[in-house]
């Protein structure tokens, strides 16, 4: 085959030439001229949208809180940089810890693209590049795509292209990690946004293609539930679990069992979003769901502690590093899928069937790396069955006895290490002493909030598996944990968009409250129950994802019903929606771009600052990540402020290093323009933040009402958003909020049934004119009410500027 | 005398530079030669024993900032300046010298912690230790290495005392 | 323009389309199938060269000095991984560690393959996508491409392809430092290892590009000398200062001052590799160099604290993170001019260049952005022909006077506290008290060994400028700065492998030593002019690259010569060969691959485990990266230990956390098949590592000459080897070695001048047998000697395995 | 008597665990208790008077495995059983219970260190401290957090002197 070099050929002149067309697509340019309306960012490189992100960050300030005060990067060091000191390459400790945060927003990033790169060659493999891309209802398949490389996609082959400007602009990020690269923290700050904003596409891309290959929901507004919970494995069965993030092969594993009627037979259970992702498996169009849930990551070792699993597959991503040490105590064996966790083990992957059960169920291996999916979809199941009667007949137990509980819990000596290790600070030492005196309820409490990451074990210096005695305490609880979660629907259609979205821009549908981030709660599950309950009943959309729309599922009322049976699930005010996986979180994003897109009828094709600057100024959106607690979790959250939409995390999301923080006191800071004339305007401080943390679910209550409010709501939007401001902290903290009036443009922004109330307090505790005849406020706002006004931060926006 | 100026265990570091440990007394004499002290505390503080003792030092004429809810435990106190505050907004904002204050009275010189999540706290005196030169003292049940001084890890019972010690020197 | 999809078209059916062939020419697939044999390895991902690491990981075992015994990656912890212990994730410390040092590699790696992306862009712009690759008189334009990729770029379009992967696989190595992936270290090794491979592919496109397109020496075996040190500037002109590694923008400049007569009027020089490559600018054919070079990293402090330059233009890596705070101290106005580095300056490259200008020389700006390089071109020079009038007029001083200097050395209190933060502890304070008696001597040594680093001012209690100290009382010395560097030449050509190749393969010409890596020395920078004088005067092949190839310019015999200009330099024994900057230590590689290919007639397309074997056993090379620092230079040598070549550190190397080390007492170790029948074959431990560090020059150089040693080596090269070894051991160390025995097969590999006094000891101290009569070894060598054998570690490649 | 035990500051840490403060009485008395003592110079050692301390050292019957070039230091000593071998190869064949050691007659239990640079030394420690059970000491004159334990930070002259009094105790 000879080659095409670049030229200028007539077609004609290429007779008897084979063109090999199916690697050409890709690159094709599909410029964005066809698609209409392009915006002036196609594929911004590093600084493409650094002028954005200095118009946020000049509000919102970087805000460090070292995890270390050192740097120990290269071998000048390691340096000391405490009190914003100079290391060896004249970095300081602003510059270094921006870095790092950066450095961790591209680890997530990465994480999720490069899942989304090994789905995607895989499902290529089998499906080929020009499978059409089926997502719902929508004619924006791919909204963060389309907005940031300025193309659509339309097959599987179109993504190859996404994928590969976020790889390329990735290692140009990694690169700046390198000693002696950016030296400002500013612009550290910038390049963490650009991570944050690829990763958005690099999920997207993972999860529509998946979507479109794997019947999962598509935009689904009735997606089927599924069971979660420990409880719901039915132990005497073969149980094979699958642990991570990546479904490709556990698709397979699902074929070969229903193939061979095995699925009444076994259990197939999963743990964190392989787990979801597995119940989105072909339940296109409302089928049921062919797997179980056991939960988050928070369960991995308790569930392979339990003894309950007789083989274990793990593919990639939040997939605890001990999982075949913990395996080979308890026979089972483990079974890696992907190539970003080998675990050591021997490559079986060209090996014949028979040989690789043989060794594994004789025990002469402990595991096996089989990057074959068929391979696996037999082996997996086989083995299932096999080691489930050997493991029997072997009697493997794990969690202690009675008499080995009692040893155990009086052996402990009270020294406290365990606490102090543990990162939530647990009271263990004190749930020790009752459970000697026979009381297990404070290690049933302990077991609910226990992170499951086994630090207390490394610490003690009795060697007691801490875990065990509290898993061994807390079984009736474990037991009965039962409860259903919605199956991930994906996108959120155009029809939905439309019929809600002027509710949203407008201010009657309160906000978005986007419920995200992994199971590292500070204070156990039931938060998320208590905050997304009570934002659903005050007309919230409430939206879910990975580990926390696992989590939220765990809980149920008295009535036994969780909230996903509670409430409905389409993308309406008061509705509960799980978008999916990991992956999905992309949804999210998409979901407010195209609010813009379709409510407003902005383009979004190249056009990030614009649709951002819409977002910021105009949808009330706030994500709570109260988990925090992976790399993924910051990437997906700095995705999120790139594009104006706050995040509130859990304390223990402070760890990060850095949160983004306005500062309500400069005045100055809180102004846009407005676009019909480039006039100043003066707006509250909401959202007052694009990242921080709050401490409790009771302070964070007020908070998500609060950040919900934007300067272009307009007097009904507004009333009905400061009202639950009020309201929530009122409920949550006792007290009227100390800058609730800075939220009132004029009398009709007041509560209705508090009006002369706060009126009143107007005028006597800031000193406003009241109008008490007519009940209106004569002077004293500092933002104006006009409900035509449109607010801006780009001064390109505006008519007249 | 409870001595909490003990057990400075750290288990993981931050790096060289850490809290000293300090005892009541010297807490108290600090509070006293302090010109805008700042009783910064956390939801912890809302537990009924630990919340007596911070309302008694509140009333010692102390501005308290209330961070996540704890703004609950001094809602009806006569004698208490209380106002609720974010405390990584508060973190922030101390390290602002153009920030008046929750009162707008200006800058603190010297802030008080009790009631926080160790973690948390560790984390928000860090951003203070390394861009600010304010002074912190953490009075509560853990040592923080990140505090200007710090109790030592303590039980409970030991805490509550070193917490009635303070008091009596106000 | 519609689009091409998937499917079988014919091309009769494609009237009237026009087919964008410009961005079609990269994808085309160039299956290697055109270019003959085809190795098993074409773009190999994470787990494709798998087995080879496992290979040499089994003997080479990973050995992990943890540079902190914390985990601080996700906010479960931080966790303490002490004594191995496990993290919240279940990491361990040597999977952590492992991860780290993975980290580290591919930062290094992003870092080159960053740069040759950006690279890459700007000269297909320029030139054009099909402009041809010229790399000097070779077959193989890219010996690390093809042998990866599996394709044979010819134009500049055709190396997209190969970043492509480079990339992909990049991101693929970061995700698995997310939390939750790789549980094992030896797995985050191999990961390593690929990183090291990708790197020098990174390497490759970016040095191949530019010598293409630049006009940079093409395998030249004589390229010109450059000037080189900070006394040979001339402070009485205006002084403009480039740092970094990216020559891209800096050509413009040069290209300007030439077109407006300004190379006579002023001082271009530079700093790092940037400064190398400017030297390499359009001397293809021996035109003097455009511009001299300072020196190293470790000059960049020193030089701006002179306040020498008028102007700095910064591009990327290796620049001081304080550049623009020192600078503007002085003011130096500076300009960036890569998105990696951007210093938080305004962005104005679209601006006027007479405004920009404007706005610098009045000093209302401390520096700008400018990514436009012709608008660099004109705005730098220009600059620094103003910038030198008003900084002379207002008499900007930098370093102190008499009378400062005085009073800064009696301010030191000799705490200790500047040793103990220096990198190298250098003692500072004895050379205060010295210099307060009026003797200079000891800070002029300091001034050597110091690494310019800035963290001794950082720790002073007393606030003592001690950097400026230091280069107050070393003015003499500093003047006298004053050396050769050659320019750097780019590839061995292939005339050159064809005439060498026999003797490095038969071990005739003793060894390569290559000197790669950073300036961070632990006794100062003669110490490379004592390696590479005392190897090339005994034959070896010295290849410098980077920081090394200059730090060995600034020394000069008492001739007044430097090494580059006392040795020729062809690829020849006892010739001394500087391949080019950073990224042209791709070239090293290249070189053993081209032993491969040309001298052996191996494949090298797709075919990376053969080619490495090859190298391992049979090619005498040893990597000296003697001032380990950067993580590019832990990603050089990673890449070159997965081809097989050793590479030694100085101690500072020790902080990349990992070495790889090879046990001599296990015996099973230290053997290979014979691929004429695959048998097994005893071999002596050599290369008895793959990375490790050294304490002191001393030391090194009989491990230099140790290492050299392969399985595959004849009697001749055998016994000249062996004579270096025990020579140099007995030079350096006042010792003969303990193992020298343990590389002699028969009488023949015994130094000749010394065999019968060695017949004895083998006697007496081993037990040998001797033929006295024939001079002959009866019996006692562990590995036999048979000229023709063909040691292999690959299974496959065995005839009869 | 020269204290040594003092002034264990870190310039930067490693982690919690750091090595006790010691004297040389007390590094005497371990070097007695030890079964298998191994004393590991560096090439600083060949300074002078540092020379003079290391071979006394020796030549009370500890093996000495000398590191980087400080094996020209022992050549022509009389009572003294040293060899060379990289510092790096010998910290990883430490952790390696099938190693012979370096007469082949099994492995250590108590590694004296002198003369290394610190940075250096304290890296190989680190793998050590991580990796193995050993004990190990350093006696020279910069603290290394990495060892068992370690002599503080001193001025070269009361290093000397606490090396003589080592040698006057064993």
């Amino acid at each position: 085959m000879s080659e095409l070099k670049t030229g200028t050929f007539s077609v004609s002149d290429l007779e008897n030439v084979q063109i090999n067309i199916g690697s050409i697509v890709g690159a094709i340019e599909k410029t964005a001229a066809e698609e209409g309306e392009v915006g002036p960012t196609i594929k911004p490189n590093i600084s493409g949208l650094r002028d954005w992100d200095y118009k946020l960050l000049d509000r919102y300030n970087a805000v460090y809180t070292p995890m270390c005060d050192q740097c120990c990067y290269c071998t000048f060091g390691t340096c000391d940089l405490t009190g914003n000191k100079e290391g060896a390459c004249g970095i300081n400790m602003e510059g270094h810890n921006a870095r790092e945060f950066m450095l961790r927003v591209i680890t997530g990033a990465s994480a999720h693209s490069g899942h989304g790169r090994h789905l995607l060659h895989h499902l290529i493999d089998k499906y080929g590049a020009d499978y059409p891309l089926k997502v719902g209802q929508t004619n924006i398949i791919a909204p963060n795509v389309q907005m940031v490389t300025g193309k659509k996609p339309e097959t599987l082959g179109d993504l190859e292209d996404a994928l590969g400007y976020v790889e390329e602009q990735l290692v140009q990020l990694l690169a700046c990690v390198h000693m002696g690269q950016e030296g400002e923290a500013i612009d550290f700050e910038s390049k963490a946004m650009h991570g944050g904003m690829l990763d958005h596409v690099g999920m997207e891309v993972s999860d529509i293609a998946q979507i479109s290959c794997l019947e999962m929901p598509k935009a689904d507004e009735e997606p089927p539930l599924s069971e979660i919970g420990m409880g719901t494995i039915d132990s005497e069965k073969p149980v094979l679990l699958v642990i991570g993030h990546n479904v490709a092969g556990v698709t397979d594993i699902i074929d070969y069992m229903e193939d061979n009627d095995l699925t009444e037979n076994m259990e197939l259970c999963g743990l964190c979003c392989t787990a979801l992702d597995m119940t989105r498996y072909r339940t296109e169009g409302g089928d049921v769901p062919k797997a179980k849930v056991v939960g988050t990551l928070a369960k991995e070792l308790k569930m392979i502690r339990s003894g309950v699993p007789d083989v274990i597959v793990v593919d990639e991503q939040c997939v605890r590093a001990d999982v075949l040490r913990e395996a080979r105590e308890l026979m089972m064996p483990v079974i890696t899928t992907n190539d970003k966790i080998m675990y050591g083990l021997p490559d079986r992957s060209e090996d014949d069937v028979e040989d690789i059960i043989d060794d594994l169920k004789s025990g002469r291996e402990d595991g096996a790396l089989i990057l074959d999916f068929e391979k696996l979809g037999e082996v997996a199941p086989r083995l299932t069955q096999e080691m489930s009667k050997i493991r029997k007949e072997k009697g493997v137990v794990s969690l202690p006895t009675e008499e080995e509980f009692n040893e155990l819990t009086s052996r402990c000596v009270h020294c406290l290490a365990c606490e102090l290790e543990c990162p939530t600070n647990l009271p263990i030492s004190d749930a020790m002493t009752a459970a000697e005196e026979g009381d297990l309820r404070a290690f049933e409490l302990l077991h609910d909030k226990c992170v499951g990451c086994g630090r207390c074990e490394q610490a003690c210096p009795k060697d007691i598996p801490v875990l065990n005695v509290i898993e061994k305490a807390s079984q009736k609880v474990i037991r009965n944990e039962k409860g259903k979660v919605r199956v991930g629907r994906g996108q959120i259609s155009d029809p939905e968009i439309r019929e809600e979205g002027v509710n949203l821009v407008m201010g009657t549908t309160p906000g978005i409250i986007a419920m995200v981030g992994c199971s590292n709660y500070p204070d156990g599950t039931k938060d998320l129950y208590r905050i997304a309950d009570e934002m659903l009943r005050r007309n919230y959309i409430v939206l879910m994802s990975g580990c926390s729309a696992m989590d939220l599922g765990m809980y149920q009322n008295d009535d036994g019903e969780t909230l996903y049976e509670k409430y409905p699930a389409k993308f309406q005010k008061g509705n509960l929606i799980n978008v999916g996986s990991c992956v999905s979180n992309s949804h999210i994003t998409a979901a407010a771009i195209k609010v813009a897109a379709i409510f407003a009828q902005r383009n979004i094709t190249g056009n990030y600052e614009e649709i951002a600057d819409y977002v910021l100024n105009r949808v009330g959106a706030v994500g709570v990540a109260w988990g925090a607690y992976s790399q993924k979790a910051s990437s997906i959250g700095t995705g999120c402020n790139r594009l104006g939409i706050p995040v509130i995390l859990g304390p223990h999301g402070s760890k990060y290093r850095r949160a983004l923080i306005g500062k309500p006191y400069e005045e100055d800071k809180w102004k846009v323009l407005d676009a019909r004339n480039g006039e100043t305007m003066d707006i509250p401080a909401a959202p007052e933040f694009l990242l921080t943390t709050a401490e409790t679910i009771d302070e964070m209550m007020p908070m998500l009402a609060k950040n919900c409010i934007r300067p272009s709501d307009n007097n009904m939007g507004r009333m009905i958003k400061l009202t639950h401001y009020i309201e929530l902290s009122e409920k949550y903290l006792g007290v009227l909020p100390d800058d609730w009036y800075r939220f009132v443009r004029s009398e009709t922004d007041l509560p209705l049934a508090r009006r002369e109330e706060l009126l009143k307090k107007l005028e006597q505790e800031y000193g406003w004119e009241i109008d008490w005849n007519k009940k209106k406020i004569v002077s004293g706002p500092t933002s104006k009410l006009d409900v035509s006004a449109q607010p801006t931060n780009v001064e390109r926006l505006c008519k007249e500027a | 005398m409870a001595d909490v100026s003990k057990n400075l265990k750290v288990y993981t570091t931050y790096g060289p530079k850490s809290a000293k440990g300090t005892k009541p007394a010297i807490v108290a004499k600090m509070i006293e030669k302090a010109k805008r002290p700042l009783f910064v505390v956390g939801s912890d503080v809302l537990e009924e024993k630990l919340l007596a003792r911070a309302q008694a030092i509140a009333k010692k004429g102390i501005p308290v900032a209330a961070t996540g809810h704890s703004i609950k435990g001094f809602i009806d106190e006569e004698e208490v300046d209380a106002k609720y505050i974010n405390i990584h907004f508060l973190g922030t904002f101390l390290c602002d010298p153009k920030w008046g204050g929750l009162d707008d009275n200006g800058c603190y010189d010297l802030i008080i912690l009790l009631g926080h999540k160790k973690y948390y706290i560790n984390q928000v005196l860090s951003g203070l230790k390394n861009f600010s030169d304010l002074k912190t003292i953490n009075i509560g049940r853990h040592y923080t290495q990140n505090a200007t001084m710090s109790f030592g890890n303590t039980t409970p019972e030991v805490h509550l005392e070193a917490l009635d010690e303070l008091i009596d020197n106000l």
